[in-house]
């Protein structure tokens, strides 16, 4: 069957992006050692050779002109996804992400800002402080920005097909850790993941985790193991951020009582903050235990390999958490 | 530069001294919640570069007055409406004091409020141009101050390397709020700035229109057949304070209020006959009051703007 | 009495600064028109006459040179005291702020930073998307940086004087709305307000409403217009957010069962939701009720100097949620 | 310069060569898990603008190679520490591959993991120097791609105007990840910009340590008396691909292995006599093997090293 073809994420996203270049012309990419490179993490392999050095272009080392200039070209009737080689590098282009992108439609009135900034994010492989962190809480505080955070490849490829059609402008993170995992990507070239639609990866009665990104494979192996001592675990992942599904989560709670929230982003005022209080606000009597967090230290990330993965959840981690949560 | 052009980029400066005047008298006499920082003493810049663009070229503009929007053709019931914070404004009456204002269909695109801004938006907007072989060049207009950031360089060097149909504009009148340009830039001119860039760099007498215009025109030209940016630097003079109200106690050669050296105004004007002058000044007066009437008539945004236009 | 003396905010600010300067040789400042003019606010009025334009530096229109030539003086052994000249610059200078200066220390396993980053913040007078944000929330998230709030004239100067001589990069918000607010600011320029202890502002038993900057004023409003219902306000101010005295909040929720929470910033992932998970994770049992917010709209701020106000908290909005909160 | 200031520097940069030659053999053997980008080849713009500093002056370096901090006089053993992520690296075992390391006593200041940070760090430790008067000066690296960025723009202009006491030291090695510099750059020189910032730009061939030395010493004399900073543009090549094990696909010209084009090495190494030389290649291999050997047996750090130096 088509749909059960097996892809890996990075592939996926590959795929994602020369169909939407072969469907749409005005869309074109920007970024540094995209072209001829295939980009340092070999996500646009191919696309120079398909397309052309002028619809993937190499820039030099300049990120407020990767971002900047793609929300320009975006007023002028293109459909620029561009690749900052890190996600981190969002700040050296905060102005260009958090005020061009995110604002000028609403403080002009008038114009679309259909732009992806695709964004390799989280800890992998010792990169350091400031080429692994997982800032997509950035994009959730301030408005204007979507937020996309696939954790499988189905959902890659889907989330940045709707993420280059949609006439706003959208932060995909996508996680390093996971460029290489594989899963089943249906093939058909018009299927999209809708902005705003959890996906519950496992159905459960006994508590509800809410996960994202490299997370959600985490919380799936937890749950595995905790069923085998009756705890019973629903894992939901939002997939996207901003617009959040929250119904989803709330219905979820409503349902097994009690919320443990798993992120790689350090814990004070991350999302998992916004999410628990969210469902705090809407079904408070409904919860039946404090909503906790598993989440990353509150710390710059070590550039030790050994040492990083220490700072952000490991499955042990929301195991021994959500025997205790069940346990209040 | 024909008589008829000649005539019309006139009536460009002198409406957008008109509007100026307008302004300053509502400032002064009423204020409005926001700043204005007026671009009087500029407009030979503003008028005589825009008027080498074509109208569906791309413009982003600088804080300094609304010239550059009134001679790209935009209505300036609308402009002064985003003044006024009325719901007639181009931004739906989100605008008041110190504005945004745009206009998709005469490609004035808007300005950040973060200087430094447009020249990384410009290059983007160029690139679109490049890409979809429209034809467009995008003309981008800052200040000394705005050339200081780091996205000059970022943009201009992408820009000349990509060869995009960009024409970098400064208005270099002096000052940058309260710092004197001489005293934030090792080099005299920005335009000693472009040769880092491999473009042309170009100064010309922001006070003469006409030489604006031919300077810009062929920036544009050489832009529009693919030989890449230029950096054209206008020298001009800021007449009042960084916004009006600024007493400018910074400040030591204050300039007159009414004495605006080598007007622009004056200095094409001379090169108009005086009836034809006298009735493009009439006109020019009247149509500003009767706009400005009309924003002021206008009703003020309903509070449910607020939440337009965060999403497409 | 000497220590009822009453100061603007803005001139205890000023006294800070010339205090700590003659206090330690080695704080020095720069930012655009902090000389000469004394800040566009006026904030630093006289002080380049006092202590020279070698001391007191105006700089070109640079952020990211501000802050970062900030974090390299603090290496090579002064202490700056920066001014960006609208709080929203953070965005322009991010790399600086929440790389450099926040990181550098962890990734280098050494050197002090001491810089402070003055930041008027806030609402106030139509000066648009771009210059009105509280973005306080971000240092939050990102570890590594103070960040301070300061809501008294007398927490200004004392918060600053702390800041001055914290090891530690601070981010100093300061409120443009506050400028002109009027308290009593003790004369002793030894006087510091510590960081991480928060103020009680006003005593009650019915319910905790934990706000920052200029709405600690609306709070209190709230607080009296409230009274007369018989509905009995603790009104508490962190003062800072790191460190949080998350303490004394939930002692106070401990004694109310209710909280409130009050920022200018924008609803979503803002800090609020961060001190009410906490406050969740330490008292559930002692809520009566869900933790609600009032908080600044989803929303870039217009530039409409009527608009914009109705895009943050308003006494009435505090009084209408605290009077529905009590009903919960 | 003197016959034993060369022999020195020709010690430092033999070693940096054994130094990136033990390590290379190390990443083949056995890896680790970051990334190593090797300096090899470049050793002679390191050692030699480094042996121009003061012990005292100020150092940020760039990415490639430990060649920076080995020719400060950083302890070796402990450089190795922090590539290896052990305890006894400067870093207490956060490092780890590409690293940050840094030596406060020595001026080892660091690097930012976002390139062009060094700029303006840079130029702010030279204000502070300029404010204490200590006599020192900054020496801040980089390569050719990090000169794109607009950090650079915002220093450079500002510490142009306040004449700081800071030399830009560009490793021009042709490349920048996959990207050539000659295509990324709308002129031919690094160099070709400082005008742009009224300060002097230099080029020297970087694969001639005495020669760099010498531009930087004069360069350095400025500073520090108050001429202001100076951009050096050290032309040398990138032998290896960017991190070791990158295969290279973008590059056609690739450079042979073991081929280094006028190698700052072999070329300094004329210089001294056969005997000298080859005890101190002796003494450097030595000395190398031993470190490694030192930082190899040292204790990897304990996991809560992970909660210190968030706070002072
Ligand atoms: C990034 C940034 N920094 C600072 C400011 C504040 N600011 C607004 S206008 C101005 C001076 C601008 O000078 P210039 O570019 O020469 O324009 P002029 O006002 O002279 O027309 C400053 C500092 C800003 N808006 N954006
Ligand atoms: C702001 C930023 N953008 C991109 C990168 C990723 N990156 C690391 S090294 C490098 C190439 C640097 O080239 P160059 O400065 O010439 O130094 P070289 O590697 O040639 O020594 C890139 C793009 C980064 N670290 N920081
Ligand atoms: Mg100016
Ligand atoms: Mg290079």
């Amino acid at each position: 069957m088509a749909s059960e073809r097996v892809l890996g994420y990075a592939r996926a996203i590959n795929e994602a992006l020369a169909e939407e270049m072969r469907r749409d012309e005005r869309v074109w990419m920007m970024g540094q050692d995209i072209g001829k490179m295939g980009g340092v993490f070999g996500l646009t392999k191919g696309l120079q050779e398909e397309f052309g050095a002028s619809r993937v272009r190499d820039t030099a080392i300049n990120e407020t002109f990767i971002v900047g200039g793609a929300a320009g070209a975006a007023l002028g009737g293109t459909i620029p996804v561009v690749e900052l080689q890190f996600a981190d590098f969002v700040l050296t282009a905060a102005d260009e992400v958090f005020h061009k992108l995110a604002k000028w439609r609403y403080m002009h009135g008038q114009f679309e800002m259909p732009v992806v900034v695709r964004l390799p994010s989280g800890v992998v492989g010792g990169a350091g402080a400031e080429h692994s962190q997982s800032l997509e809480t950035l994009g959730m505080h301030i408005a204007g920005l979507k937020v996309a955070v696939p954790a499988t490849p189905a959902d890659a490829k889907g989330l940045l097909k709707s993420a280059i059609r949609d006439p706003n402008p959208v932060l995909f993170f996508e996680h390093k850790g996971l460029y290489r995992a594989k899963g089943p990507v249906p093939e058909d070239p018009e299927l999209v993941v809708p902005f705003g639609v959890a996906n519950v990866a496992r159905q459960g009665r006994g508590m509800t985790v809410v996960a994202t990104g490299l997370m959600v494979g985490r919380a799936l192996e937890a749950a595995d193991r905790l069923s085998e001592d009756g705890i019973d675990l629903e894992v939901v992942d939002p997939r996207t951020l901003v617009p959040l599904d929250i119904d989803t989560i709330v219905a979820s709670v409503e349902k097994t009582h009690r919320l443990l929230i798993v992120h790689e982003a350090p814990r004070t005022a991350g999302f998992g903050a916004e999410i628990a209080q969210q469902v705090q606000e809407r079904a408070f009597f409904a919860l039946d235990a404090p909503v906790w967090r598993v989440a990353g230290t509150d710390t710059p990330l070590p550039q030790d390999p050994e040492l990083e993965q220490m700072c952000i959840p490991s499955v042990d981690d929301i195991v021994e958490a959500a025997r205790a949560l069940a346990a209040v | 530069m024909n008589s008829a052009d000649l005539i019309e980029l006139y009536r460009t400066v002198v409406t957008i001294r008109f509007a100026e005047l307008r302004i300053r008298e509502h400032v002064e006499a009423e204020g409005f919640g926001g700043f204005w920082h007026p671009g009087i003493g500029q407009e030979g810049v503003q008028a005589g570069a825009v008027a080498a663009m074509r109208s569906d070229d791309y413009l982003y503009y600088a804080h300094r007055g609304l010239g550059y929007a009134i001679a790209k053709g935009m209505d300036m019931a609308v402009l002064f409406g985003d003044l006024l914070g009325r719901s007639t404004g181009s931004t739906g009456g989100k605008g008041g004091g110190t504005v945004h204002f745009a206009d998709q269909s005469r490609g004035v695109l808007g300005q950040g409020g973060t200087l430094g801004s447009n020249f990384v938006m410009g290059a983007g907007t160029a690139t679109a141009s490049q890409l979809l072989g429209d034809g467009r060049v995008t003309v981008v207009f800052f200040g000394d101050g705005a050339a200081g950031r780091g996205t000059w360089h970022e943009a201009a060097l992408q820009a000349s390397v990509w060869k995009l149909p960009v024409v970098w504009v400064c208005e270099n009148n002096g000052w940058a709020l309260s710092a004197r340009f001489t005293d934030q830039s090792p080099t005299p001119n920005i335009a000693d700035r472009a040769p880092a860039y491999g473009m042309p760099g170009v100064i010309v007498d922001g006070q003469d229109p006409i030489a604006v215009h031919d300077a810009t025109s062929e920036a544009i030209g050489r832009a529009r057949s693919g030989e890449g940016p230029t950096l054209i630097e206008a020298k001009t003079l800021r007449i009042r304070g960084h916004y009006e109200g600024d007493r400018q106690p910074y400040r030591e050669d204050k300039v007159a209020d009414d004495e605006i050296p080598n007007d622009p105004v004056h200095r094409l004007g001379e090169q108009v006959d005086d009836d034809t002058r006298r009735q493009i000044d009439a006109e020019a007066r009247e149509k500003v009051a009767a706009a400005f009437d009309e924003a002021l008539a206008a009703p003020r945004a309903d509070p449910s703007v607020i939440f337009e236009a965060v999403w497409a």
